[in-house]
C-alpha cells in the first residue's frame, strides 16, 4: 500500500499547510449558502501542537473535517492544502482521502462513546485501522494492537471487550489507539476530552503529549477550553464565526490576549488554577453578552462586531491580520487599544 | 429457557386463536362449500343436503371446530371436502416445491436487495441509485400476475422452460441432467417471485444503510481510513441490521404466502393453486392449513428475528 | 339444462396487505355447435364442418404424445363421485359408459353397448329396454368386463352413501330404475314410467370395475375410494387411456389402454396416441402462452382476445384455431321476482312491482344492445340470443330473433306500463319514484362485469340510474338463492345435456335453478303454468317432432314474457397444433378430446 | 438541503393531486361516456403537420375510423382536421360546489381527442386515468398514512409498556398478517347495502386498507425503538432523570422516521392495488367508476390488452406517482445536520 503523500519527503516542510479554507452549506431555508468557515489558513510543523480555540458553532469542527476530507457530501469546500509538503488536489476523492486518513492523519473524535461501534470488539476496531493501511497479517496487526494497548496503559484483555463495557477514559484511549495505530504524522483531535471527567482528561492529555513528543507527531487540537489547550499546545488560533480572530504562542496568547474576543472569552473562565478547585456552578459566572451570529447572516466586516464592547466605525471592514509579537491579530484596533486589564 | 417455553406457548396459543378466528370469519361469509354446487346441473337439492350432512356442515360452529381439532390431533390436518382426503395428503407432496421456490427466491431477493440497497446508499443519488429507484417504482406499479406473464413471455423467447418443475422426460434423465433440468425450471419463477418482493427489501436496505452510514461511529471509522468492504461488512451492516432483521422475520412468513399467486401463473406444482382454490370454494380445512402454515412460518420468523437481534447486539447479553 | 359456471379457474392477482385476492371465473362449458348448425357466422360454421372430412384423407400415424392443459386439478379418480370439470375431462379419457352423446348429431348413441333395444311389453305400464354388451371386453388392468360390472355400477350410484351426482339421473319421477342381468352380456332396464329419451340416463355413466371396488362399496367407503393418491395399478377403466403417473400440481401422464375395445376402419387398435400428458395449469394466460410456444398441443375454451391474438400468429406458429360458433351456454339478466313476504325490505318490494310489469321487462330487453355485447365484450365471438336455446343446440333450436335494440320501442313499453320521465329526463314510476336499479354479477368473470357495464349505460339512456354491483361468486349466489337480496342479476347457464329435460330445473317453477323465483310450487301466472305443463309433457313424449314442438312453445313463451332477458351465447373457441391430426372439435365437453382415441400426432409438420 | 428538495417534490405531488382533483375540468371526456364504435382505439396525438405536410399553428387531431382492410385496427381520417381548443364549452356538470360548463381543452367537434387511446367500451383512457388517479392516489395516501400511524402507535406501545402488552401486540401482528381477511370482507359485504355510492366506498376503502396494513410498520417501529432505547445517550438521558415521555418524543420516535417514511412510500402503491381486491369482493369502487388499480388490472385479465400498448398508461401513471412519493420520502430522509 503506497501512501499518496510520502511520509518524509522533506523534513523541513510543515506537516500541514492550509490556506483559504472555505466551507459553505446550501441553506435549508435561505437562498444564500451558510458560510461556516471563511478563508482560514494555518501551518503546523513537525512535532508542533497547534490548538484551535472557539465557542461551539464557531466552525471548529468543520475545520477538522475539512482537513480530513470528512465533510458531509452536501458541504461545499474549497481550500489549498498541503500535507507534508505535497498539495492535496482540489478534486481529491474518497479514495485519496481514505489512504491519508488513519495513516498520515490520525483523527480523534468528540465523544468516545459515539465514536466506537457498539457491536464490535474494541480491539478489532483498532486492528481494523491497521488492516486498512498496512499489508499485515491479522496476527501481526493483533500484536501491534496489543503493543498499542500497553503503550496507552490499557489491560490487554480489553481487546475482547465491547465499548459499553468500558469506562469513558478507557474508551477514549481506545479511540486514541485507533488514531495512533499507524503512527500518523498529524493527529487531529476534535474536543476529545470534553466528555471525560477532569482526572481522566488530565491523564489523556498527558498521554497525548508524551506520545507526540516521542513520535515527533504534529497535533491539531480543537477545543473550547483554553485550559486544555494550555496544557498541550504550542500555539493557539482563536476562531469565531468561521474566521481567525487571533493567533500566537500559547503562553503569550493566553497571558496577553490582543483581540477583544479572546479577552472576553478568557474572562469568562475563572483562572485555570482556581478552576480545578472551585465548584462546578462557578465556572460559568460570566458570559459574553449576545449570541454568535447565525452562519447565514454574518456581518460583512469583523464578525465579532455585534458583540464587541469596543466597536469603532472601521470595524465594518474586513480586518486584515496585524502582527503582534509572535502572533497575529485580526482586529483593526489591535495594538492601538488595550481593553481593560488582561488576565 | 423458560422464556423460550413461554414463546412456544404463545405460538401455540396464537395458532389456536387464529384457527378459531378463521372459523368465525368463514361463518360470517355467506355460503359454504356446496353453495356453488347449486348451479351444477347434476347436483340435486337432496344430494347437496345429504352431502352437507355427511360432512357435518349443518352442525353448530363449535362442533365443527372440535371435529377439525380432533382431525388435527390425529395428524390429518383436517379433511378436504373437495378432494375427500386428509389435508396432510394434499399438502405433503406440494409443500416441498413451494418451499424450494420460495426459499430460492427469498435468497435471491435478499442478495439483490443487499447489493442494490448498499450500493445505492453508498453512492446515494448516483446513477445506480437513481435507476434502482425507478425500477422499484415500476415494480410496485406492476401487478404480480402481470409480472409472471411477462416472465413467461421472456421464457417463450429464450430456451428456458415455460413452467412446471420438471421436463416431461424428466424420469429418463441422468442425475446430472435432472439437476440442470430442475435449475432451468427454477430460473423464471424464482426471478419473478424475487422481483415481487424486491421493492420492499431494496427500499428498506437502502434506508437502513443510509442511516447507518450517518451514524457517528461509522463516520469515525471512515475518519480512521476504514473503508470499502471492511467498513460495510464490519461497521455499516451491523449498524443497519435491526430493521433488516425485523424485515427478514416478516419475509420468512412470506415463504409460504408470497408464492401463492405466482405458482398458479407459472404452473409450479406448489401449494398455491390448492390454497387459492380452497379459498374460492370454501374448502375450509385446506385453507386453514395454509393459513396456519403461513402464521407458523411468520411466528418462527419473528422468533428468529428476535433471537438474531439479541445475538448481534452485545449489549443485551449483559 | 342447468348452469354453466361450476367450472372455474383461478387467476389470482397480487396478494398484498396480507390478504389474498381475486379469482376469475370463466364460463367453460358449452354444448354443441354441430357442423350444420345455423351459426350466426356462416363462414365459421362452414369452416368447422370441414375438418373431420379433410382429415380422413390422411393415414393416421400411430404413437406419440399429446400434451393438453387442464385449468384445475382433478379432485378424484373416482367416476362415481367426480363433479369438477377437470375431473370429468380426465374421467372421459379413462372411462367409457354404455351410452354417449354423439356431438355431431346431438343424439344419444350406444358407446360400450352393442345395441339398445326397446322390449315390447304386453300391457305393462313400465317400459323395458335390453342392452347387449360386447364380449371379450377387458378393463385396462386386463380383467374381463361383464354384466355384473354394469349391475354393480348401477347399485353403487343408487346407494345414498356414495353421494353420487348421477343418482338423480337414475331416478325417474323419484323412483329408481331397475336393472337386471339376463345373461353375462345382456342386461335389462326397467323404467318406472316412460322417458322421452331413455338412453340419456346412461350417458357418461362410467362403468366401475366390480373386482376393484366391491370391497370399498361393501365397507361403505366407495365415496372416498380412488382418491388422487391412489396408485395407478389400483385403477382400471374401459376408456382409451389409463393413468400412468400423477405429479400433484404439475401433470398427469396417461398411457394407452392396451385393452381398449374400439378399432378403426382398418381394424387397427385405438387409440393412436401412446401417451397423453395433462399439464395442470390454473392460469389461462399462461396456458395461452404455452400453447403459442408449442408446449401444449390443444387448447379448449380459449378466451376471446387470446384467440384473436393467436389467429394472427397461427400460420407462423403452426396452429389451427377454430371458432365453433355459439356454445350452449348463455348469459342472461333476471329480475328478483321472489316472494319476499312480510320481510322489511319495502324498498326492494316496491321495485319488484316494476319487475312484475311485462312492459318494464320488455323495455329492458329492447334497450339492451346485444350486438354491442357481442362486439365489445366478446370481440364478435358470440351470438345474440332471443331465447335460451342457442343456435349451437341445433337439434332443439327454434329461430327466435332477439328483440330489436330500440330505445323508442323501449320507451313505448315503459310509457304503456305507466312510467314517465321527469324534466331532467329521469325515469319515474307511476307513483313518481325515480327508477334506480342495480345489476349484480360475479366479479370473478370479467366478461360479465363488462356486459353489465354496457347494460348500465344502455339503461341510463332510458333515464334509469343503474349501478353495477360485482360480488364474489359465492356471495352473489347466496344473495340469489338464499337471501334474495338483489334487484337484477346477470349470470350464465347452459351446462348440462342437450336434452330439454335437463332444462326442467331451470324452467319448471319448482325447479332448483328457477333462479328468478325460487321455491314456488304453483306458478303465479298463466304463462308460467303453461311452461310447467309443457315441460312435464315433453318429458315423456316419445315422438321427437312433437317434443320439439312442445319445447319450441316453451321458448316462445319465454321470449314473449321475458322472465329473463337472454343476452348472448359465447362462441366456443379452440385451437390445436397443426401436428395434431383428426382434430375435429365440438362445442361439447370435452370439446377437443371427445374423439381422443382417433387423435394422432404427425411426426412432420404438413 | 433535504427540505429544499423535499419541498420541490412536495409541490410536484401537490400539483399532481390538484390536477386529478380538478379532473372534471381537465379531463376532455366524461369517464363513463362510451363511444362503442371506438373500442380500443389507439391514442390520437396532437398534430401540427397535416397529412399533406402543411404546418398549422393550432394543434389538431384526426378522427379515427376502422381500417377497411383490417376491421380490428383504426386509421386516421385525414380529410378533416379537428383543431384542439382550450376552454371548450361542454355539457354542465358538477365539480364540488361549482357547476362547470367548460373543459380545459378538447375539440369542438363531436370527434373527441383521445390522448391515451380508449378502452374496451370506447371510453377515453386519459380521462379515466385522471378520475381513477384521483380516487386511488387520495385513498392510497390516506390509507398508507393511517396504516403507518396505527403501526407507530402499536410499535411504541410495545416498547414503552413491554411485557405482556408487547407479546400481545406482536401476536396480533402475526394474526393480522396471516388472517384470511377476504372472508371477513365477504361477510362485511353481506351486511352492507347492495349498491353503494362512491363516497362511502372511498371512506370504507381507506378504513379497511389502513387498518389491515398496520402490522408490518408496527413490527418495524418496535424493532427500531428497541435498539434506539439501548443507545448510550438515551440511557444517559434516562440517567439524568429525563421522563419517559420526554425520551420517547425527543430521542426515540425521531429515529423511526426513516423507516416509517419508507414504509409509507411502499404502502401507498400497495393500498392502490389493494383497492382492486376490495372491488373484487364488492367493497371497492365499481364500474363505471375508475380506479388506477382497476385500470391496471385489466392488463392481467385480458390477453389482448397486453398487445395494446396504450393500455399500459395507467401503470405508467401509477409508476410516476410512486416514484414521486419515493423521491419525496427520500428527500425528507436527508436530515444530516449541518
Amino acid at each position: 500500500m503506497t501512501k499518496p503523500i510520502d511520509s518524509n519527503p522533506d523534513p523541513k516542510s510543515p506537516v500541514l499547510r492550509l490556506d483559504r479554507l472555505e466551507v459553505r452549506y446550501p441553506s435549508r431555508t435561505a437562498e444564500s449558502d451558510a458560510v461556516v468557515v471563511d478563508g482560514l489558513g494555518c501551518e503546523i510543523a513537525r512535532g508542533q501542537a497547534v490548538g484551535v480555540l472557539g465557542e461551539s458553532g464557531s466552525g471548529k469542527t468543520s475545520l477538522a473535517l475539512a482537513v480530513t476530507g470528512l465533510l458531509p457530501s452536501e458541504a461545499r469546500c474549497s481550500m489549498e492544502l498541503e500535507i507534508l509538503g505535497r498539495p492535496v488536489p482540489a478534486a481529491a476523492d474518497e479514495r485519496f482521502w481514505r489512504r491519508l486518513r488513519g495513516d498520515t492523519i490520525g483523527m480523534v473524535f468528540q465523544q468516545p462513546s459515539l465514536a466506537l461501534h457498539p457491536m464490535r470488539r474494541v480491539g478489532l476496531q483498532v486492528a481494523d485501522v491497521l488492516l486498512s493501511h498496512r499489508p499485515w497479517s491479522a496476527r501481526s496487526c493483533r500484536r501491534k494492537v496489543m503493543e498499542l494497548l500497553d503503550e496507552l496503559d490499557l489491560e490487554s484483555d480489553i481487546f475482547q471487550a465491547f465499548p459499553h463495557q468500558l469506562s469513558g477514559g478507557q474508551r477514549q484511549r481506545i479511540v486514541l489507539a485507533q488514531a495512533l495505530a499507524c503512527e500518523p504524522s498529524l493527529l487531529v483531535a476534535d474536543e476529545p476530552t470534553t466528555a471525560l471527567d477532569r482526572k481522566t482528561e488530565i491523564q489523556v492529555l498527558e498521554l497525548v503529549r508524551r506520545l507526540s513528543r516521542e513520535r515527533q507527531m504534529a497535533l491539531l487540537w480543537i477545543s473550547h477550553d483554553p485550559g486544555v489547550l494550555a496544557e498541550i499546545t504550542d500555539r493557539i488560533y482563536v476562531m469565531y464565526a468561521g474566521r481567525w480572530m487571533e493567533e500566537g504562542p500559547t503562553e503569550s496568547l493566553l497571558a496577553e490576549p490582543n483581540h477583544p474576543y479572546t479577552k472576553l472569552l478568557l474572562d469568562c473562565l475563572p483562572r485555570r488554577k482556581a478552576l480545578r478547585s472551585e465548584p462546578l456552578d462557578r465556572r460559568r459566572l460570566t458570559v459574553i453578552p449576545g449570541m454568535a451570529p447565525p452562519a447565514s447572516e454574518l456581518p460583512s466586516g469583523c464578525r465579532f462586531v455585534d458583540r464587541c464592547p469596543v466597536v469603532t466605525e472601521s470595524c465594518g471592514e474586513k480586518p486584515s491580520p496585524v502582527p503582534m509579537g509572535q502572533g497575529r491579530t485580526w482586529c483593526v484596533r489591535a495594538g492601538s487599544t488595550r481593553l481593560g486589564s488582561g488576565p | 429457557m423458560s422464556r423460550l417455553v413461554g414463546r412456544l406457548a404463545q405460538g401455540a396459543l396464537l395458532l389456536v386463536v387464529l384457527s378459531m378466528l378463521v372459523f368465525v370469519f368463514a361463518e360470517l361469509a355467506p355460503g359454504d362449500f356446496f353453495t356453488g354446487a347449486v348451479l351444477d346441473p347434476r347436483m340435486s337439492e337432496e344430494l347437496i343436503e345429504t352431502l352437507r350432512l355427511q360432512y357435518g356442515l349443518e352442525q353448530p360452529l363449535h362442533i365443527r371446530y372440535l371435529r377439525w381439532a380432533s382431525s388435527v390431533a390425529r395428524g390429518e390436518g383436517g379433511f378436504s371436502i373437495a378432494y375427500r382426503r386428509p389435508v396432510v395428503d394434499l399438502f405433503l407432496p406440494r409443500a416441498a416445491h413451494t418451499l424450494m421456490l420460495a426459499g430460492a427466491s427469498m435468497l435471491l431477493a435478499w442478495i439483490i436487495a443487499l447489493v442494490l440497497g448498499i450500493a445505492g446508499a453508498y453512492r446515494a443519488g448516483g446513477w445506480l441509485d437513481r435507476s434502482t429507484l425507478i425500477a422499484v417504482a415500476a415494480l410496485l406499479a406492476i401487478p404480480e400476475l402481470l409480472l409472471a406473464l411477462l416472465g413467461i413471455l421472456v421464457a417463450v423467447n429464450t430456451r428456458l422452460p415455460l413452467g412446471g418443475a420438471t421436463s416431461l422426460d424428466y424420469a429418463s434423465l441422468s442425475l446430472g441432467a435432472r439437476l440442470i433440468d430442475r435449475i432451468e425450471h427454477l430460473v423464471i419463477p424464482v426471478t419473478v417471485l424475487a422481483l415481487t418482493s424486491l421493492p420492499v427489501l431494496v427500499r428498506h436496505v437502502r434506508t437502513s444503510v443510509l442511516e447507518a452510514l450517518d451514524a457517528p461511529f461509522v463516520r469515525a471509522a471512515r475518519g480512521h481510513g476504514i473503508s470499502g468492504r471492511r467498513l460495510m461488512l464490519a461497521y455499516v451492516l451491523p449498524a443497519a441490521a435491526n430493521p433488516l432483521i425485523t424485515l427478514f422475520g416478516i419475509s420468512f412468513g412470506g415463504l409460504l404466502s408470497g408464492s401463492l399467486v405466482i405458482e398458479g401463473a407459472m404452473g409450479w406444482p406448489g401449494l398455491g393453486p390448492l390454497v387459492l382454490e380452497s379459498m374460492t370454494n370454501q374448502d375450509l380445512h385446506v385453507l386453514l392449513a395454509g393459513i396456519l402454515g403461513v402464521c407458523a412460518f411468520l411466528w418462527v420468523g419473528n422468533l428468529i428475528a428476535d433471537g438474531l437481534l439479541v445475538l448481534i447486539d452485545p449489549r443485551s447479553g449483559d | 339444462m342447468k348452469d354453466s359456471d361450476n367450472c372455474f379457474r383461478m387467476a389470482a392477482r397480487s396478494a398484498r396487505v396480507g390478504c389474498l385476492l381475486s379469482v376469475a371465473w370463466i364460463c367453460l362449458f358449452g354444448c354443441s355447435p354441430s357442423p350444420e348448425a345455423p351459426s350466426a357466422d356462416s363462414k365459421v360454421a362452414a369452416a368447422s364442418s370441414s375438418p373431420g372430412a379433410t382429415e380422413t384423407y390422411e393415414e393416421p400415424e400411430v404413437g406419440g404424445r399429446l400434451v393438453v392443459a387442464l385449468t384445475s386439478e382433478p379432485r378424484t379418480f373416482n367416476p362415481a363421485t367426480g363433479v369438477s370439470q377437470a375431473t370429468l375431462i380426465l374421467l372421459s379419457l379413462t372411462h367409457r359408459g354404455l351410452m354417449a352423446l354423439d356431438p355431431m348429431s346431438q343424439e344419444i348413441r350406444p358407446s360400450l353397448a352393442v345395441s339398445w333395444t326397446a322390449v315390447p311389453t304386453d300391457g305393462e305400464d313400465f317400459p323395458l329396454y335390453r342392452i347387449d354388451l360386447p364380449r371379450d371386453l377387458k378393463f385396462s388392468d386386463g380383467e374381463p368386463f361383464d354384466a355384473d360390472d354394469v349391475l354393480f355400477t348401477i347399485e353403487a350410484i343408487l346407494d345414498e352413501r356414495v353421494g353420487s351426482p348421477q343418482l338423480q339421473t337414475l331416478m325417474v319421477d323419484d323412483e329408481p330404475i331397475s336393472v337386471t342381468a339376463i345373461d353375462s352380456h345382456t342386461v335389462q332396464v326397467r323404467l318406472p314410467s316412460p322417458v322421452a329419451d331413455p338412453g340419456m340416463l346412461f350417458e357418461s355413466l362410467y362403468i366401475l370395475p366390480e373386482h376393484l371396488l366391491r370391497d370399498d362399496f361393501e365397507r361403505g367407503e366407495l365415496a372416498s375410494a380412488w382418491g388422487t393418491e391412489t396408485s395407478p395399478s389400483e385403477l382400471a377403466g374401459l376408456g382409451p387411456f389409463r393413468l400412468a403417473s400423477y405429479r400433484p400440481g404439475e401433470r398427469i401422464v396417461l398411457e394407452r389402454n392396451p385393452h381398449y375395445f374400439q378399432r378403426d376402419d382398418q381394424d387397427r387398435a385405438l387409440p393412436y396416441l401412446d401417451e397423453i400428458v395433462v399439464l395442470l395449469l390454473t392460469d389461462m394466460q399462461s396456458s395461452l402462452l404455452r400453447f403459442e410456444a408449442g408446449e401444449v398441443d390443444v387448447l379448449s375454451n380459449v378466451p376471446v382476445d387470446g384467440f384473436q391474438r393467436l389467429q394472427v400468429v397461427a400460420e407462423e406458429r403452426g396452429l389451427q384455431m377454430r371458432d365453433l360458433g355459439a356454445g350452449a351456454a348463455y348469459e342472461f339478466l333476471f329480475f328478483n321476482l321472489n316472494d319476499l313476504g312480510t320481510e322489511s325490505r319495502s324498498e326492494l318490494i316496491a321495485k319488484q312491482s316494476w319487475f312484475r310489469s311485462l312492459g318494464f321487462r320488455k323495455a329492458i330487453s329492447h334497450a339492451v344492445d346485444r350486438q354491442g355485447i357481442v362486439d365489445l365484450v366478446y370481440n364478435g365471438k358470440a351470438t345474440s340470443l332471443g331465447t335460451h336455446v342457442s343456435p349451437g343446440k341445433s337439434r332443439w333450436f327454434v329461430d327466435i330473433e332477439p328483440p330489436e335494440t330500440s330505445l323508442t320501442q323501449a320507451k313505448e313499453h315503459l310509457a304503456r306500463a305507466g312510467f314517465r320521465w321527469s324534466e331532467k329526463g329521469r325515469l319515474l314510476d307511476s307513483g313518481g319514484a325515480e327508477v334506480k336499479l342495480s345489476i349484480a354479477t360475479n366479479s370473478s368473470n370479467p366478461r360479465r362485469v363488462q356486459t353489465a357495464t354496457l347494460i348500465q349505460e344502455d339503461l341510463s339512456k332510458l333515464g334509469m340510474e343503474v349501478q353495477v354491483v360485482s360480488l364474489e361468486f359465492g356471495a352473489l349466489l347466496d344473495r340469489v338463492t338464499n337471501s334474495f337480496d338483489y334487484e337484477i342479476a346477470l349470470l350464465g347457464l347452459g351446462r348440462g345435456g342437450v336434452d330439454p329435460s335437463s332444462d326442467l330445473n331451470v324452467w319448471h317453477s319448482s325447479g332448483s335453478n328457477h333462479l328468478w323465483h325460487l321455491g314456488v310450487d304453483c306458478p303465479t301466472t298463466e304463462w308460467e303454468r303453461r311452461i310447467d305443463e309443457l315441460m312435464e309433457l315433453q318429458k315423456s313424449e316419445l315422438d321427437f317432432a312433437k317434443r320439439k314442438e312442445l319445447y319450441g312453445e316453451v321458448q316462445r313463451l319465454v321470449f314473449e314474457n321475458q322472465p329473463v332477458v337472454t343476452l348472448v351465447a359465447p362462441n366456443v373457441l379452440v385451437g390445436a397444433n397443426k401436428r395434431i391430426g383428426n382434430f375435429s372439435p365440438t362445442i361439447f365437453e370435452p370439446t377437443i378430446l371427445w374423439n381422443v382415441e382417433r387423435l394422432y400426432r404427425r411426426s412432420d409438420r404438413p | 438541503m433535504g427540505t429544499k428538495v423535499a419541498r420541490k417534490w412536495l409541490w410536484w405531488i401537490l400539483a399532481i393531486h390538484l390536477v386529478v382533483l380538478a379532473a372534471e375540468l381537465v379531463a376532455p371526456h366524461d369517464f363513463a361516456r362510451q363511444v362503442r364504435t371506438l373500442s380500443f382505439a389507439p391514442p390520437t396525438p396532437p398534430r401540427w403537420i397535416d397529412a399533406e405536410g402543411r404546418f398549422h399553428w393550432r394543434p389538431f387531431v384526426y378522427a379515427l375510423q376502422r381500417d377497411p382492410r383490417n376491421p380490428r385496427e383504426f386509421i386516421d381520417t385525414t380529410n378533416e382536421r379537428h383543431p384542439i381548443r382550450f376552454w371548450v364549452p361542454s355539457e354542465p356538470r358538477q365539480m364540488g360546489p361549482m357547476v362547470l360548463k367548460y373543459r380545459l381543452f378538447g375539440t369542438s367537434s363531436p370527434t373527441g381527442i383521445h390522448l391515451l387511446g380508449t378502452d374496451r367500451y370506447g371510453r377515453d383512457m386519459f380521462s379515466r386515468i385522471l378520475y381513477g388517479a384521483r380516487l386511488s392516489l387520495f385513498a392510497g395516501a390516506l390509507a398508507g398514512t393511517l396504516a403507518v400511524v396505527l403501526g407507530l402507535i402499536a410499535g411504541t406501545l410495545c416498547v414503552t409498556w413491554g411485557g405482556w402488552v408487547d407479546a400481545f401486540l406482536m401476536r396480533m401482528v402475526e394474526l393480522t398478517i396471516s388472517l384470511p381477511w377476504l372472508y371477513l370482507l365477504i361477510g362485511v359485504r353481506a351486511f352492507l347495502p347492495l349498491s353503494m355510492d362512491p363516497v362511502p366506498v372511498f371512506v370504507l376503502t381507506i378504513a379497511l386498507v389502513g387498518t389491515l396494513g398496520w402490522a408490518v410498520p408496527a413490527r418495524l417501529v418496535r424493532g427500531v425503538l428497541k435498539t434506539a432505547r439501548e443507545q448510550d445517550y438515551v440511557q444517559a438521558a434516562r440517567g439524568f432523570g429525563a421522563s419517559e415521555a420526554h425520551l420517547l418524543f425527543k430521542h426515540l420516535l425521531p429515529q423511526t422516521r426513516d423507516t416509517l417514511l419508507t414504509q409509507w412510500a411502499l404502502l401507498v402503491p400497495k393500498c392502490v392495488m389493494a383497492e382492486v381486491t376490495l372491488s373484487f369482493f364488492g367493497l371497492g369502487v365499481q364500474e363505471p367508476f375508475p380506479s388506477l388499480g382497476s385500470l391496471i388490472s385489466v392488463l392481467t385479465e385480458a390477453h389482448g390488452a397486453m398487445t395494446r400498448v396504450w393500455m399500459f398508461w395507467p401503470a405508467v401513471a401509477l409508476g410516476l406517482a410512486i416514484l414521486s412519493y419515493h423521491l419525496l420520502a427520500e428527500a425528507l430522509q436527508q436530515h444530516r445536520d449541518v
